[in-house]
């Protein structure tokens, strides 16, 4: 997962939640924290959109030997595809290299009906991990989020609270958040809130 | 629009009916109120009318009476499939105001205004009309303009609009929160004095009784199966208690006007929708007004039960079911809450939801129709109780004399084919 | 504190309670403190079980008589005993005390009544009930109209329950979860619990709720009862211990299951901290769970009725099974001289119970021919038993003290003998058990009514669920236990699981008849409406003669008998009134009770707390607030902000304590002089690809698109299919294939989906794709004739030359090193660049553009100077000057509309005869006499201000503002047949009755020509 | 509360998603020459039925694709899912589509003949 190759230092400028201040909240009884968010910092983010044609370009690219199916994510190395929409797909790459793969997709994909987009500024994405992490989205997410259901690789478009979110279950107690930038300040807000009861940390 | 008086027609219980007042209610406590008369008659379909309503709410019973009262005209039936005000007039958050942006709009729900103001006397049935204000809040720059511009149209248009800073809306109204850091802060906000709230089971009350006073039938439990036409004429009506020959048939049964319609083979511009609302337990008094926020959505006032009355706009898919979706009232709680921090610890009582029939600009139709003697009166959305003396008045008017009158002429079905629409939608926000 | 003792009882006399027995713990002593007294119970107490500990019996008073009540029950069913718990902002009116669990430091109050509940001036009502019968308020206070008011304002006064919180701002946290499960069961009563242990082991996902604070409902309340030999409380220990060990069961005590919508979408709330005195601040105080089940049994159990005679209202008339609940499981004696007065077997059980705990006990039973194992075993203990006999009246001021008992006929509608008297302290009552079907009649559930039970049962479902127990009908332990693990097995398969039938616990109860007498009203022996009230609702003290006068009146639907005499209106929703209510009805009307009908039921099953409902919806989190990547320095430089949809926007920057207009006036000034500097980064952008894009945007706009150059900008004006204006924009085209489309802050979403919906339910030939860009890019819009200067001081790496970079064009480019996408549009009608950058630099880029333009006098401009400057040159905002009813030929911008492509999106609405006429609403400019006087925005034209009211209006000012450029103020107006009014006078007509002259004018007020765009 | 189950994602909350009103409208051209009132039933008249409803609906907060819905307006009973540009498979959903005055309304008439779909069936 590419969360993992969080090399915000290569790209320099800010991020949706630079402003915002580390903390910890944990319980009084006990001292647990049961979610910590991290920001991935600048991680690449490529909205691709196109039919099975764009299969070549973007295993080409990716090393993904097939388009993630519905729900469904594909992770080769630092790289992965999730799926948003039928002809819909996000990548994820290196902080830094979206520029460059945002290129060789637009050269790749020259002949085929297809559109590349760099999202890496207008998407932010967090790392979700604790215990308590599927408790403190049932809280906003309507979703099934019962790791029998909502297993490791599977991904969603949907709402948490009042913000359209993208989730990966990266494993059991680990997500990906992923969530336009101009709601980055009210999603953070809103999981330093409901995860208070559990304990909660921001990391930045 | 109407400046004069409407003509509110014969008055009181001239059919000799009992009379309702403190005196009858002590002498009457006398035999252990034994003896008083039944509100209005059960009478058995008689095979002909002048009129036939349809729809015993309160339009239709309002529609009966001033056929009756203002026309003369006394050989009248409303047939209800069920108990009057069953519908919309029993489910619906009681707000009454004529406020109106537009001049069309403004014309009939102040022709209301005017009715209700003398309601409950010339009924001799006290509907509790309480002209305790109706206060309309702004929470942003775009919004104070909005207001602005109703609120000098409305005083154009003669009718009463305040309007009040934040300040004065804390004197107002003592409970509201009118911190500026708030996502929605009360910027603002345009009161009409004269609006206010009535007890909606009590206006059907009163129409059918004071209908029955002058001879109107009025059917309950009675269904109506079809409507007999010759040709493009309407001659009767059939129902599950038989056939009722007429010549005049006014429908007014918000909620199945599709229905109704399809009866008669016209297709209204209608979607039936699901329009909830809910109360709290009672408290003591904390909110003598009715507060409407078109931002965060919601409206609310205190009964005189003492009852939080909440609502808020229609829901987004067609329904017949009486019963909507969770997020509205869950979200009309939150924006109650946000207003309102104090209602943070009362509890929801009662929930319902009516069907509300709402046309594309959001305003209503008042109309003849392709089938001679044939009339509808639909389409009010969330209006419709505010207007139901108004609605009643012209409607009655429209069926007597076959043509509509001047408030009611831009209500007619073929502006959806002119195009030439009265756009409450732009303007109303939230809608009730 | 020593006060109290003085005066109330010692705080260890908890005179009624038995010295062992129940489910308190006596070694935990818990003060508490009712209308100022301080009163000792236990834990394991509710508040109402602590008060009977105490022998207090009157705890509050009804809401019309004012009259004075008692505890009556044990549960949600409670209809009198309500209280107003916590103090200051934690206070809280209208609990039920029988749902209230104690803690150490309690604090409660009675309500609805003044000065105080033993003497309450609002019991005059009581006296004068006789003149305020069911409806009396249609009937009177109309006379002088103009005195409603003030008649209201004594009514509302008079009415209401409790009083809300003395301080506002409630402190307690609230949350709200979804939740999914195989199956959901409501209750945790034996047939919930045994529903639950069989879903639980076929492997599913398990919720069981149930509102008490323990399980075991009803049995926790029963000494005679054995389930596989245990008492009840150890079978339930068991059961629990089971369930708790499994992984997929959620238990949630304290939990009402209040709502049941479509398709098993079920909401219910936890009091997750009430029934602590000292409360984590972590955690919430409630949780509404919204759960979606794939089956539902709901097992709710069953409410006992009252019976219907004169006085039953007295504190110390209580229903005979809470009666036995308060001895069995909370170990309080309610009273020592009892009578149990009964229509069935059940509250034989309650007699032994109080036999056994040392009371006094007579029965006195409506039934003529008594037998069976119960009646022989209360006759055996030496207890009196009349029967065929009724009590008649009950008597006593704010306690029962004495009954009359007359034998009556077996409908109990006439004495036949004269009564005898006897003194009591306690009444307990028995009118049969009616199931709680609340949830399944929410989910449109059918029921029926069965003649033998005397009451409605579920029949047929609606949802995917299943009904088990009491709730269902099925009273008799065994069988509940029965009947909820076939409920529970068949849940489970339903769900897809797997599960064995296995075999019920083994019951031991006694045996005992379900069957009550049918006597809804007992009779006094007086004649209709006279002697003591008989009340059937409780709380709204409607009385068995009032739903007779309803109907008397005419009110015979069962509709019409709840809204004219409130009954089952209450708070406790009618559940010991409904049955009773119903049956009066009938009878009244000579009709069957299944012929008359039920009300239906709705959510919530019991009132549900406004703050779990809200959950964490409020404050900060009501609504997102969505910010720029600028925001920091707007903030950092004092500029004011305006709500633009859910963005946060500049306003303006005010510097050393200037007005709003002070302030616009120097920044509109600066960007005509010199150069400012907008935050556009909220503009809605879109990203179009694909080989049709150019062809889609051609049936977009209504201009045309198929021969843009690359490089090139376009305005382009959207309407609705109805012709009206939605939104407008400037798209650029970035490759063949390829376009930047901007739309307006409010309207981006909407765009983007109008824009969706096209290409995938009518066009889905068309090859585009479309992507939001909003958020990727900041946006710095730097306009004024020193526009170019500054950006060639900043660095920029391209000619700003207009030959090599003209108006409407777009460049990339390098400032400080940063690749931009400079547009070269204008809203202000200055030389303009809009630069967008990647967002993550849009800081650095502000920044950068404020430090090299300081030497020329860069001036940062909010979105009122913006809106002055666009007004200046004419342009309009939609949603400002349009209100979705005006089409481009309104607003004169027939330029922009293509008379040459076959289609595009309101085309043929626009030809539609009644869009040409003459008295459309047009866009004008208008030109104050008194020039410096500025129009209120909103404020109304008309020809003659001298006419009456209703006024003929024009139409209404969209636009208007203090121009320092100008000179004077600008406004801009839509005004019925506007354009032909040009050069002539209207009026506006101000609030304060003042009038402001105008003149009609071209909506341009500066530099028409245009010739200011290359700086 | 609606569960609808989105053809790509599977079972959402209604909340998720959004109702598009009448399916099947055809929409007419410019150039179909029809009256102004023949226009306003495709750009006012919705049907309005109490029973089997065709309509549009939208996976908002998801997938963002449009698909059709045949549903029951008084029980809520979702009948069938089927995609933009076929028309109802089930024996209710056939009915309703078939029974529907919207098939006889000039609009459509005029969108038949153009072999390319210019309903909002979708192609």
């Amino acid at each position: 997962m590419a969360s993992t190759a969080n090399k915000g230092s290569r790209a320099p400028g800010r991020t949706a939640l630079s402003g915002k201040t580390k903390q910890t909240i944990a319980t009084p009884d006990g001292g647990r924290v049961g979610l910590a968010i991290t920001e991935l910092s600048h991680l690449g983010k490529i909205n691709l959109r196109g039919g099975d044609d764009i299969l070549p370009a973007v295993k080409k690219h990716t090393g993904c030997s097939n388009l993630p199916e519905n729900n469904r994510t594909v992770q080769i190395g630092e790289r992965t595809l999730i799926w948003l929409a039928p002809d819909e797909f996000l990548v994820l790459c290196e902080a830094g290299e979206e520029a460059g793969l945002h290129s060789q997709l637009m050269l790749d994909l020259g002949k085929v009906h297809a559109a590349v987009t760099n999202v890496t500024d207008a998407l932010c994405a967090l790392s979700l991990r604790g215990q308590a992490l599927r408790k403190v989205l049932a809280k906003g997410c309507a979703l099934d989020l019962h790791p029998s259901v909502f297993t490791a690789g599977m991904c969603a478009q949907t709402i948490l609270s009042h913000a359209a979110v993208t989730l990966v279950a990266v494993s059991d107690d680990q997500f990906t958040l992923i969530c336009r930038t101009s709601f980055a300040a009210y999603v953070h807000d809103w999981l330093m809130d409901a995860g208070l009861e559990y304990g909660v940390s921001f990391k930045g | 629009m109407a400046t004069d008086q409407p003509d509110r027609g014969l008055r009181g219980l001239p059919g000799g009916k009992q009379k309702y007042s403190a005196f009858a209610l002590a002498k009457k406590a006398m035999n252990y109120h034994q003896d008083w008369q039944c509100a209005w008659r059960d009478a058995p379909p008689q095979s002909e009318y002048d009129v036939v309503v349809i729809g015993g709410g309160g339009h239709g019973l309002a529609t009966a009476y001033y056929l009756a009262a203002v026309h003369g005209i006394k050989r009248v039936a409303v047939i209800e499939k069920g108990w009057l005000g069953g519908g919309n007039t029993g489910r619906n958050t009681t707000i009454i105001r004529s406020n109106y942006l537009w001049d069309e709009s403004a014309a009939i729900y102040e022709h209301a205004m005017k009715l209700w103001e003398g309601m409950s006397q010339d009924l001799n049935f006290n509907v509790m009309f309480s002209q305790r204000g109706v206060l309309t809040i702004a929470h942003s720059e775009h919004e104070l303009r909005e207001m602005s511009r109703r609120v000098h149209a409305i005083r154009l248009n003669g009718i009463d609009s305040d309007i009040l800073g934040p300040k004065e809306i804390k004197d107002f109204v003592p409970i509201i929160n009118i911190d500026q850091n708030i996502r929605y802060p009360v910027m603002g906000g345009f009161l009409q004095k004269r609006g206010g709230t009535a007890r909606h089971d009590a206006v059907a009350w009163g129409y059918a009784r004071a209908a029955d006073d002058l001879g109107v039938d009025i059917i309950q439990n009675c269904e109506v199966t079809g409507l007999r036409r010759n040709g493009r004429r309407i001659v009767g009506v059939e129902t599950s208690r038989g056939f009722i020959k007429t010549r005049k048939v006014g429908c007014v049964v918000a909620g199945h006007s599709s229905v109704m319609a399809a009866m008669a083979d016209i297709r209204l511009p209608l979607a039936s929708r699901p329009l909830q609302a809910l109360v709290s337990e009672p408290i003591k008094p904390v909110l003598d007004t009715v507060i409407m926020s078109n931002a965060v959505h919601m409206y609310i006032s205190q009964s005189d039960k003492g009852e939080m009355v909440l609502g808020a706009g229609v829901d987004k898919y067609n329904s017949y079911a009486q019963r909507g979706s969770f997020p509205v009232p869950e979200h009309m709680i939150a924006a109650a809450v946000e207003l309102f921090p104090v209602l943070s610890r009362l509890r929801m009582l009662r929930h319902w939801g009516g069907i509300v029939d709402t046309c594309p600009d959001a305003s209503p139709i008042i109309s003849k129709t392709d089938v001679d003697g044939l009339y509808f009166n639909c389409g009010w959305g969330t209006g419709g109780f505010k207007a139901t003396p108004g609605s009643g008045h012209v409607f009655a008017d429209l069926i007597a004399n076959d043509r509509p009158n001047s408030i009611a002429a831009p209500y007619a079905l073929d502006r959806f084919q002119t195009g030439l629409l009265i756009d409450e939608h732009g303007a109303a926000g939230v809608a009730h | 504190m020593s006060g109290t003792s003085l005066f109330g009882r010692g705080k260890k006399d908890q005179v009624s309670r038995a010295a062992s027995g129940g489910r308190v713990d006596r070694a935990r002593p818990l003060t508490f403190t009712f209308d100022g007294k301080s009163y000792q119970g236990y834990e394991g107490d509710t508040l109402a079980s602590a008060l009977l500990a105490n022998n207090i019996h009157l705890v509050g008073r009804s809401f019309k008589y004012h009259r004075p009540r008692g505890i009556i029950a044990v549960g949600s069913e409670e209809p009198n005993a309500l209280v107003r718990v916590g103090r200051g902002a934690k206070a809280e009116p209208n609990l039920r005390a029988t749902q209230v669990e104690l803690y150490d430091g309690l604090y409660a109050e009675s309500q609805n009544r003044f000065p105080s509940l033993k003497f309450d001036i609002g019991a005059v009502n009581s006296i004068l009930q006789r003149f305020f019968p069911a409806g009396f308020y249609y009937k009177t206070f109309m006379w002088p109209a103009s005195m409603w008011m003030t008649y209201e304002h004594v009514i509302r006064n008079a009415a209401g329950l409790g009083k809300v919180a003395d301080d506002h701002n409630d402190p307690d946290r609230y949350e709200k979860t979804n939740a999914h499960c195989d199956v959901l069961i409501a209750g945790g009563g034996v047939a919930g619990l045994m529903a639950a242990l069989q879903a639980g082991r076929s492997g599913a996902r398990v919720i069981l709720a149930d509102e008490q604070n323990e399980f075991g409902g009803w049995l926790l309340g029963e000494s005679d009862t054995t389930i596989d030999g245990k008492t009840p409380a150890d079978w339930v220990a068991g059961v629990v211990a089971e369930l708790e060990a499994m992984p997929e069961v959620t238990l949630l005590p304290r939990t009402t299951v209040f709502g049941y919508m479509d398709h098993n979408y079920i909401t219910l709330t936890e009091r997750v901290t009430d029934h602590l005195g000292e409360r984590p601040v972590h955690l919430p105080r409630q949780r509404m769970w919204k759960v979606r089940a794939g089956q539902t049994v709901l097992a709710q159990g069953a409410h006992e009725r009252p019976l219907v005679f004169s006085g039953n209202d007295l504190p110390g008339v209580m229903l005979s099974g809470a009666v036995r609940s308060y001895i069995n499981r909370y170990g309080v004696v309610p009273g020592n001289r009892t009578v149990v007065f009964t229509n069935n077997d059940d509250a034989y059980r309650t007699a032994l119970a109080l036999h056994s705990a040392g009371a006094n006990v007579v029965v006195v039973d409506l039934r003529r021919d008594l037998k069976g194992e119960l009646v022989k075993a209360v006759r055996a203990a030496g207890i009196q038993v009349m029967s065929g006999s009724a009590v008649t009246i009950a008597a006593g001021t704010q306690r029962i003290a004495r009954v009359e008992i007359s034998p009556v006929n077996e409908g109990a509608t006439e004495v036949l003998d004269d009564p005898i008297h006897m003194d009591c302290d306690l009444l307990a009552m028995s009118g049969g058990l009616t199931p709680a079907v609340h949830l399944h009649s929410q989910a449109r559930g059918k029921l029926g009514w069965d003649e033998q039970l005397l009451c409605f049962k579920p029949t047929t479902v609606h949802e995917a669920s299943f009904n088990a127990g009491a709730g269902n009908g099925v009273f008799a332990a065994d069988k509940a236990i029965e009947n909820g693990m076939q409920a529970g097995t068949a849940a489970a398969r339903a769900a897809g699981f797997d599960i064995a039938d296995g075999s019920a616990p083994e019951v031991a109860a006694p045996a005992q008849s379900w069957r009550p007498l049918a006597a809804w009203k007992v009779t006094n022996g007086m004649g209709e409406g006279e002697g003591p009230k008989a009340f059937v609702d409780y709380q709204n003290d409607v009385t068995a003669s009032d739903v007779k006068l309803a109907v008397r009146e005419g009110y015979q639907s069962v509709e019409h008998v709840k809204r004219y005499t409130t009954l089952g209106m209450a708070t406790d929703q009618g559940k010991t009134s409904n049955i009773n209510g119903l049956a009066i009805l009938a009878e009244s009307l000579g009709n069957e009770i299944p012929q008359v009908g039920t009300t239906t039921f709705r959510m919530p099953y019991t009132p549900s707390g406004f703050g779990a409902i809200a959950g964490r919806d409020i404050g900060d989190l009501f609504d997102p607030v969505r910010l720029t990547r600028m925001d920091d320095w707007h903030r950092a430089n004092g500029a004011t902000f305006e709500h633009v949809g859910q963005w946060m926007r500049a306003w303006y920057y005010p510097k050393d304590g200037e007005t709003l207009r002070e302030a616009v006036d120097r920044e509109v000034l600066a960007a005509r002089t010199t150069a400012g500097l907008l935050d556009a980064s909220t503009l809605g952008k879109i990203d179009i690809q694909g080989p049709d894009a150019a062809e889609f945007l051609n049936r977009l706009y209504t201009n045309s698109w198929l021969k843009l150059g690359i490089g090139k900008c376009r305005y382009g004006l959207m309407l609705k299919d109805d012709g009206m204006v939605m939104d407008d924009g400037v798209t650029t085209r970035l490759g063949e294939n390829h376009f930047h489309m901007t739309t307006t802050t409010g309207g981006a979403a909407g765009v983007l989906d109008w824009m969706e919906e096209w290409l995938q339910t009518e066009w889905p030939e068309l090859k585009v794709y479309l992507t939001s860009v909003t958020e990727e890019w900041s946006v710095a819009t730097l306009s004024g004739p020193n526009a170019g200067k500054i950006l060639k001081a900043a660095g920029v790496d391209i000619s700003l030359d207009p030959v090599d970079f003209p108006f409407m064009a777009m460049r990339e480019a390098h400032i400080a090193g940063l690749p931009v996408r400079i547009f070269r549009i204008s809203f202000t009608g200055e030389l303009s660049y809009e630069i967008n950058i990647r967002a993550r630099h849009g800081l650095a880029l502000w920044t950068h553009l404020m430090k090299a333009g300081a030497e020329f006098g860069i001036t940062p401009y909010g979105t009122e100077a913006m809106h002055v400057l666009r007004a200046e040159k004419g342009f309009i905002i939609v949603g400002q000057e349009t209100d979705g009813s005006v089409t481009p030929q309104d607003l004169g911008m027939d330029w922009i509309v293509s008379k040459v492509k076959p289609d595009y999106i309101g085309k043929r609405a626009l030809d539609r005869a009644s869009m040409a006429a003459d008295n459309r609403k047009q866009l004008v400019g208008l030109r104050t006499k008194e020039r410096k006087q500025v129009i209120p925005e909103g404020a109304h034209a008309v020809l003659d201000p001298n006419q009456p009211m209703p006024m003929d209006m024009l139409g209404q000012v969209t636009s208007s503002y203090y121009s320092p450029n100008v000179g004077s103020s600008i406004a801009m107006a839509m005004l019925k047949g506007g354009r032909a009014l040009m050069g002539g006078t209207v009026y506006l007509p101000m609030l304060d009755g003042s009038v402001i002259e105008a003149e009609v004018v071209e909506p341009i007020f500066y530099d028409p020509k245009g010739e200011r765009i290359n700086g | 509360m609606l569960l609808i189950t989105c053809p790509h994602c599977g079972p959402r909350e209604e909340s998720e998603f959004s109702c598009g009103g009448e399916a099947h409208i055809a929409r007419p051209l410019a150039e179909n020459n029809l009256t102004d009132a023949e226009f306003a039933d495709y750009l006012f008249l919705r049907d309005n039925p109490k029973g089997m409803f065709l309509e549009r609906w939208r996976h908002a907060a998801g997938c963002r694709r449009w698909f059709n819905m045949a549903r029951d307006t008084v029980t809520h009973e979702i009948v069938e899912i089927y995609p933009m540009g076929n028309t109802p498979k089930s024996k209710a959903g056939k009915a309703a589509h078939a029974d529907s005055w919207r098939r006889d309304t000039a609009a459509e008439a005029a969108a038949k003949p153009a072999s390319k779909s210019r309903s909002k069936q979708g192609g």
